[in-house]
């Protein structure tokens, strides 16, 4: 996302290698920053800030899945299951050993991570697409263990209730207080996410992708990146469930199914291959599109409604609810022809825009 | 026979490779394409082919005319059904493909199975160590090999004009022999007509009979074969020759080597 | 210029020239993939310094003796020592560490990643990256990293690939792919580097380029080099001594002039118009 | 011993009915595999093509009354044009660009299908009548169902049907030419479109027969769709390329879950059938990475 | 009282429901009936002059988008809210618990919600799989005795392989000690298409005398084919509440599903009262009424019953509470319900309490008979101690 800017030149290496090389980068991540952390709190309602949490949780795990699939090149279709690991795992840490949150979210994600390292093993010798359906039976394994486990689940209801993230006495019971929480995790994902991918462990995860065998011969360990891969992913996936656990105030492993795998597969799909800030518009898109179009059917179905007064409406209400799956179905298919490389490239043409303007070369 | 009228070609919609490019292949004539590393050599060839669409380019200027039609606009199926076959860079054949499976498909757009069956054994013929691996997965062929295999495919269409992307590369020097010698014969009993993309260029010059040369794009110089030969700049560069014969290799270190200082 | 390459090659950190065994040495090596006989019987000994062609026909088993060499895969049979190590059953992401580096026939750059950090990952095996300093990128994880920065930038000015350092190496042509992959092979401080056709597809231009680098590699840098070239030109050039393989078998070994001429290799290889390499 | 000689026939039929059901599965899996071997990308709608062909068929017998044959050749008819679609509109823009936006394009399509059939005909279930008897027929004291079996033979006769196309015709050269290398194909003078189209089409049809047959068995409507997920490790313990694959791996998994449920389930607490496939896969593939048949990636470096 | 109850302000509930998702098939009748039973309330002058207005969210059966659906709930100010689902329940009770706007769950949910004291503002309102689980063993023991038969008989249990499936485990575990029948339980995991196995074990290994069902979507019709296949009697099947509404007849085939036997928290068919005014509503306004009412009459009705008890909460809050109604108030008016005036008949004898909020596990049992589905007994529940045992033992044992 960093590209070079002709007359600007740096004197040292460490400076040519900072995260945003450019002033204009930098001052821009501030601008965003403060948009997030100020400007948005103090103007959104109840029903924003939800929908921002949702986005902030969602694209935690989005960012952990395209560590895996965009940069390491290993697909994985067991997102959900991770997502669930973590999210009881955390979840039995806080009720459990009573432990407050701050510990739950990196020891789900160690679990996750072990969990995900385990069903990472196979990538050893199986790649590609086989290894993307491998992955699957994560899915159906720790589904099982989670129903079947009772140590696990807390009893026949497989959900663990847990209390609202607090720092000692102060309970982070409002959205606005559970949106800051999910803010700073994301941006701690995502800066570390970052500069991982920029590190030589990155550098292994993008040589494996591209070149595996060429990778070996160089000296990448491929069984041990890919591992880490897949636990560094899967840590991301843990911290998401903790995160939908403690916001949520459950966790409850009906809501990580494999339509959960396909949606972050899809975020980052649409967000773009490879990129981290992309996993975040992904995020942003996946989880809002559901809800534009509802607002975009329940108009419709008004306007239907009045246009044809002698409809039933329960019939109306039902085919625009099915126009909707269509309509989600379509729109993917028509963003993957039209930004085949993803909104991150959407982004980063607005930003090519903006960096020369007002001349339009 | 094969005409291109300064033809323009971009990639991505951004990238400008072949910067007005003018051309022609006379019937039953070798021309051979010189240039350097990304020259634009494959990109014209994959122009005439149509099959820049897949690697997001486009002609954006310029007509390519084939035996009096235009075909700019052509899928590459077309393309090959009115008679030009394409070798590729880097032998791609088709990899779990058998040896005879790849021929078959290089047949595709016939029908008759008999005359099929007999330029297969003639494809057998040119290159004897094809005819031995018959029932192999291509993609378990040696280098020069899928070569030849690629070679044989391309005749499998019968086609009028052929065009060879690099067809010595990688392969060993008795092979790259014969792969001219039978670029030559093809030429002269099969009526083919080729256009061919070399880095040989002293091979390449010999079966020739006229040589453009193509550099960032842009043709910087043409002739025939045998007045390129002379020219001294294709001397120097293209066939490292100096005034008193071919240059050794051992001495580029005392015209061209700077010093290094090293600590 | 073979004294100076003697003497520098006794000079050397971990010599084996000492002890006389060669410095790399191939002993029975077999090789099959399923029917085929890729490898029988190879013996092969490189000394410290040296510049050893490997010439073949298509398909005679170059490419497999260096992939068995760098541990692509393991030998049905027999050993292979470098630097006095039997490195036979070494993993193949140490042999980085062994001290060979290679390129490959078939660019195999990292497609998705600019030059510079090709470069970067060919040094991946004298890192020793942690997973949370990696991702903080704060105090000694980035010293290091500025530290091997600076060493590639070093490679990046020798090969003269300055100008491209940070293009996609996807967006390059073949030629100054093939030098990248060079820097990347050198980037990870070998002492043998194994080329695969390191000039197919240039011009003479480009060769002479190419063939100046090799020299200031092993000259200079003091790597000795395998190479497996077709161009005959070159490989009589620059080798001091050349092997000629042909399926799977051994069939001469000796300096340029010897090997040119002899029957088989001109059987088998250069072909009775053998008025190539003079070309 | 005598428990053993108890158990004996409960075992058989287990065995057998599990053999037949995982032909069932073949029958979806064969779809799979042909867009897979065209376009190496993995056809998440593969469930979707079951569930609105079959459904196609179901609602022009139950909601318009039409013969099961008029309703079959209209169930292929919405295929044939779906595939046209998918081939013109998805397919044809997303050339080169890569096996995961295919991938992505049918998580779309699967979408949209779901959409259409509730608009089209809403969510409820309906029954697909088959002139095929309902209650078992006894074959040495084996009770097995006729349906199973019919679908199993259907499963046979597209096994050699294209086992046949992908080996020996002009046809089956092409395809498997396109799947190998879409670009040189084009320069054979192969038309990969018309290849496109006509794998996403023969695919179509498959389903719909496959939709036929899961309807009769389990009745049509959306959810028929998660029939699809019986596909992954089917195909994968064939290999994704291997048509006679499908079959055997359809074969393995309809046997081993059905005695996983009636062996392990008593153990821990049922709910097994679904995931021990999963296990087996995931243990074959450890062996051979590629299933029992799939063809192994060439890399040569 | 028309004219001026439109003139009042309206009365807010969120209704969210699920015609995307796995559970479409429900959602379409449910809807279809909860509408028309709301706008026959509001024709008739709603509740004491205030009309009903809905602020209703279609979620896919997702939770993030029912927590959407939740948000614009709170923000459209509504006094009590559907949920739909076991996951969303549980992400949305603290919330409401919080908010103070009372949840109905019927059907669906934990069954140890029932305890009012503990789980104030949720609201069962409808037999649980507690309840559902007792009813069904009381009625095969009835049944067993009516036919004279000896001993006990032989019951298994097949049942879906999640939480929900799961829930009606300790009552009858208790049950089986209590009364001492021979019993024995099949999972069918998700997503339920296929059971064979399982099947062909209850019929032809463990040779059940009697089989209770806990399956919904597709599974109860592929269940009754796969019983039919293997030749056991269908009414020696019964299912518990989801898996016995017309639609699994339709996907079986009315003839194959002869003689089988289901539960009901509501009644079925569209014979009562008030689907003859709601008949009359549509003539009235020259339509046609849906064909749900009539096909999908065990959806229908349910949604009919929803929306009704939330209705019947409301009226008794606002007679004795007054204007304005918040949720708070709604909680004591569900707490107040004895029956629900308007759906007699449909509705159950619910009699919902502080302490009960199940309203007392009422459920009838139907049969399938000549291509309908009629009663097969009265309203009743079994076991009910047991059952109350239950759900007010969790509260010690568990936390
Ligand atoms: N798909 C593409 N997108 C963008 N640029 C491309 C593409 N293909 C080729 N180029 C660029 O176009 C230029 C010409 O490429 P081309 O392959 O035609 O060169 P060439 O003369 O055949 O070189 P070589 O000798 O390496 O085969 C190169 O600079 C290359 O980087
Ligand atoms: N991975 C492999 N699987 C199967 N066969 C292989 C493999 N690699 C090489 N072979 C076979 O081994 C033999 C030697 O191949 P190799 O690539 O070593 O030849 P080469 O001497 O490098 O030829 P070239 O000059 O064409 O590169 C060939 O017959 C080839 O088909
Ligand atoms: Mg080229
Ligand atoms: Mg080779």
């Amino acid at each position: 996302m960093v590209n070079r800017e002709c007359g600007v030149f740096f004197s040292t290496y460490a400076a040519d290698m900072r995260l945003f090389p450019l002033p204009l980068t930098r001052w821009t991540m501030v601008g965003i920053a403060g948009l997030g952390f100020v400007v948005f709190p103090l103007v959104a309602s109840d029903y924003f800030l939800n929908i921002a949490n949702l986005v902030c949780i969602a694209a935690v795990g989005a960012i952990g899945l395209n560590l895996l699939v965009g940069y390491t090149g290993q697909i994985s279709v067991g997102h959900g299951a991770f997502i669930a690991a973590g999210a009881y795992a955390g979840a039995l840490v806080v009720t459990r050993a009573g432990l407050p949150f701050w510990i739950a979210l990196p020891f789900g994600g160690l679990m996750a991570a072990v969990v995900g390292a385990f069903f990472g093993i196979p990538s050893l010798r199986i790649k590609g697409l086989y290894l993307a359906i491998a992955t699957l039976a994560a899915q159906f394994i720790i589904e099982w263990l989670i129903i079947h486990i009772e140590w696990i689940s807390g009893g026949a209801e497989s959900t663990v209730t847990v209390p609202k993230a607090a720092i000692g006495p102060w309970v982070l019971d409002t959205l606005l207080e559970q949106y800051f929480l999910n803010l700073i995790v994301l941006s701690l994902a995502i800066v570390f996410a970052m500069n991982l991918v920029r590190s030589p462990i990155g550098r292994a995860f993008i040589a494996i992708r591209d070149r595996d065998v060429a990778a070996e011969v160089i000296g990448v360990n491929l069984f041990r990146y890919k591992l880490l891969a897949f636990a560094v992913s899967s840590f991301y996936a843990g911290v998401t469930g903790i995160l939908y656990a403690l916001y949520l105030g459950a966790a409850n492993y009906e809501q990580f199914d494999i339509a959960t795998s396909i949606d972050f597969l899809a975020m980052i799909i649409i967000g773009g291959l490879g990129s981290i800030l992309g996993s975040v518009f992904g995020a942003f898109f996946i989880t809002v599109l559901p809800m534009a179009l509802r607002v975009a059917v329940d108009g419709a179905v008004t306007a239907a409604l009045f246009l044809f007064p002698a409809a039933n409406i329960s019939h109306v209400v039902q085919s625009m609810t099915a126009v909707k799956l269509i309509l989600f179905g379509g729109l993917i298919i028509v963003f993957l022809i039209v930004e085949p490389e993803g909104l991150n490239k959407l982004w980063r043409n607005i930003k090519d825009y903006f960096r020369v303007w007002p001349y339009s070369y | 026979m094969l005409t291109l009228q300064n033809v323009e070609v971009i990639y991505s919609k951004v990238i400008l490779v072949i910067k007005g490019l003018t051309l022609e292949v006379p019937e039953g004539g070798i021309v051979t394409l010189l240039g350097a590393n990304g020259a634009g050599k494959s990109t014209t060839l994959k122009a005439i082919a149509g099959l820049l669409g897949a690697e997001r380019g486009e002609i954006t200027k310029g007509g390519i005319g084939f035996n009096g039609h235009r075909i700019n606009d052509r899928t590459p199926a077309e393309i090959v059904k009115l008679g030009i076959a394409l070798v590729p860079e880097g032998r791609q054949v088709f990899e779990h493909l058998t040896t005879e499976e790849n021929l078959l498909a290089g047949a595709h757009t016939r029908r008759n199975l008999a005359e099929i069956r007999r330029d297969i054994d003639l494809v057998y013929q040119y290159f004897p160590p094809l005819a031995a691996r018959r029932r192999i997965e291509a993609g378990y062929l040696s280098g020069g090999e899928q070569q030849m295999l690629a070679i044989g495919r391309a005749l499998m269409s019968r086609p009028k004009l052929m065009l060879l992307d690099e067809p010595s590369l990688g392969l060993a020097p008795m092979l790259v022999q014969e792969i001219f010698d039978i670029i030559a014969q093809l030429n002269q009993e099969e009526k083919v007509t080729v256009l061919l993309v070399e880095q040989n260029a002293a091979m390449a010059l010999t079966i020739a009979r006229y040589g453009y040369i193509l550099e960032n794009g842009r043709i910087v110089l043409d002739g025939t074969a045998a007045s390129l030969r002379d020219n001294e700049d294709v001397k120097e560069f293209y066939l490292g020759l100096s005034e008193v014969g071919r240059r050794s290799y051992r001495d580029v270190k005392h015209y061209r080597r700077r010093k290094r200082w090293l600590l | 210029m073979n004294d100076r390459t003697r003497g520098r090659a006794g000079g050397g950190c971990m010599t084996d020239q000492a002890d006389g065994r060669p410095f790399l040495k191939v002993e029975g090596v077999s090789k099959s993939f399923g029917g085929v006989r890729a490898l029988s019987e190879i013996e092969l000994e490189v000394n410290r310094g040296e510049i050893r062609a490997i010439i073949g026909p298509n398909g005679a088993g170059k490419t497999t003796l260096i992939n068995l060499i760098s541990r692509v895969y393991p030998p049905d049979r027999g050993r292979i020592t470098f630097a006095g190590r039997d490195i036979t059953r070494v993993p193949t992401h140490r042999i980085a560490s062994v001290g060979i580096g290679r390129t490959f026939q078939n660019v195999a750059l990292f497609r998705g990643m600019t030059v510079l950090d090709n470069l970067m990952l060919g040094r991946h095996p004298l890192m020793r990256p942690g997973i949370f300093s990696s991702g903080i990128y704060w105090g000694l994880a980035q010293k290091k990293e500025v530290e091997h920065r600076a060493r590639v930038e070093w490679i990046i000015d020798f090969l003269e690939i300055t100008h491209i350092r940070k293009t996609l190496v996807a967006a390059l042509p073949l030629g100054l792919q093939k030098r990248v992959e060079l820097g990347r092979a050198l980037a990870g401080e070998p002492t043998l580097l194994l080329l695969d056709e390191p000039m197919a597809g240039m011009n003479v231009e480009e060769k002479e380029d190419m063939v100046r680098f090799i020299f200031d590699i092993n000259e200079e840098l003091d790597k000795t080099i395998v190479l497996i070239e077709h161009d005959m030109g070159v490989v009589m050039d620059i080798s001091q001594r050349v092997s000629a393989l042909d399926f799977g078998v051994k069939i001469a070994e000796g300096t340029p002039d010897e090997v040119r001429a002899n029957p088989a290799v001109i059987e088998a290889y250069l072909g009775t118009a053998a008025q190539q390499a003079s070309r | 011993m005598r428990f053993l000689l108890d158990e004996l026939p409960f075992f058989l039929e287990l065995l057998v009915s599990g053999l037949l059901i995982g032909m069932m599965y073949a029958l979806v899996a064969l779809g799979f595999v042909l867009i897979y071997k065209a376009s190496q990308a993995i056809n998440f709608a593969q469930g979707e093509f079951v569930m609105f062909g079959g459904f196609v068929v179901a609602a022009s017998m139950r909601y318009h009354g039409l013969s099961l044959v008029l309703s079959l050749a209209l169930g292929f008819g919405a295929m044939v044009v779906i595939g046209l679609l998918m081939e013109r509109l998805v397919l044809r823009p997303l050339t080169g660009r890569g096996v995961i936006a295919i991938i992505m394009a049918t998580i779309g399509l699967a979408s949209i299908l779901k959409g259409l059939l509730l608009l089209i005909w809403g969510p409820l279930s309906v029954n697909i009548p088959l002139p095929i008897r309902e209650e078992p027929v006894e074959i040495f004291t084996l009770l097995v169902k006729l349906v199973a079996v019919v679908g199993a033979i259907i499963s046979l006769v597209f096994l050699a049907g294209f086992s046949f196309l992908f080996l020996r015709s002009r046809l089956g050269i092409a395809l498997r030419a396109v799947a190998d290398n879409q670009t040189v194909a084009q320069l054979m003078g192969i038309d990969v479109r018309h290849y496109f189209a006509l794998t996403w089409v023969t695919a179509g049809v498959v389903a719909t027969i496959g939709g036929v047959m899961w309807g009769n068995m389990i009745g049509a409507d959306v959810h028929t769709a998660l029939i699809g997920l019986k596909v992954f490790p089917v195909v994968i313990l064939g290999g994704l390329t291997s048509v006679p694959g499908a079959v055997l791996g359809g074969l393995i998994v309809g046997a081993v879950e059905n005695l996983a449920a009636g062996y392990i389930d008593p153990f821990v607490g049922g709910g097994t059938k679904d995931f021990v496939p999963y296990i087996l896969m995931i243990l074959a593939l450890m062996v051979r990475p590629y299933g029992f048949f799939g063809e192994q990636v060439i890399e040569r470096v | 009282p028309v004219a001026d109850g439109q003139s009042k302000e309206p009365i807010r509930f969120g209704i969210m429901y699920d015609q995307t998702g796995p559970t479409s098939v429900w959602g379409v009748p449910i809807v279809a009936g909860a509408r028309d039973y709301t706008r026959l309330v509001n024709k008739k002058g709603g509740i004491n002059g205030h009309p009903i207005e809905w602020v209703e969210h279609e979620m896919g059966y997702k939770v993030p988008t029912a927590i959407e659906g939740y948000e614009r709930f709170k923000a459209a100010k509504v006094v009590a809210f559907w949920a739909w689902g076991t996951p969303i329940i549980y992400a949305l009770w603290e919330r409401a618990t919080t908010d103070k706007i009372p949840a109905t769950t019927p059907g669906f949910g934990r069954a140890d919600a029932a305890d009012g004291e503990r789980y104030r503002y949720v609201f069962p309102m409808a037999a649980s799989y507690w309840s559902q689980a007792g009813a069904g063993v009381k009625f095969i023991m009835d049944q067993w005795k009516k036919e004279g038969k000896t001993g006990k008989p032989k019951i298994a249990f097949l049942y879906w392989d999640n939480p929900a499936g799961r829930e009606p485990f300790p009552i009858l575990e208790k049950l089986q000690k209590q009364e001492g029948f021979q019993f024995k339980s099949w999972a069918v995991p998700t997503p339920g298409l296929e059971m064979s196995a399982q099947v062909q074990d209850i019929v032809r290994r463990y040779r059940a005398d009697w089989v209770i069902t806990h399956i919904w979507s597709k599974a109860p019709a592929i269940s009754i084919k796969e019983f039919k296949r293997l030749g056991f009697p269908m009414n020696r099947v019964v299912s518990f509440v989801w898996g016995a509404a017309e639609h699994d007849m339709i996907a079986a085939g009315w003839d194959v599903a002869e003689g089988y036997y289901g539960m009901q928290f509501a009644g079925v068919g569209a014979d009562y009262p008030v689907h003859r005014e709601i008949a009359q509503m549509y003539k009235e306004e020259g339509k046609t009424p849906p064909k749900e009412m009539f096909e999908i009459s065990v959806g229908y009705n349910r949604g009919m019953l929803w929306v009704g008890v939330m209705i019947e909460a409301a009226r008794l809050a606002l007679d004795k509470y007054g204007w304005p109604l918040d949720g708070a108030k709604l909680q004591k008016g569900f707490e107040m319900i004895d029956g629900v005036r308007g759906l007699e008949g449909v509705a159950p004898q619910l009699k919902i309490t502080p302490k009960d909020h199940e309203g007392g596990g009422y459920v009838q049992i139907f049969q399938t008979r000549g291509g309908k589905i009629v009663p097969a007994t009265d309203w009743f529940h079994g076991y009910r101690d047991v059952v109350l045992e239950a759900v007010y033992a969790t509260k010690e044992g568990k936390k």
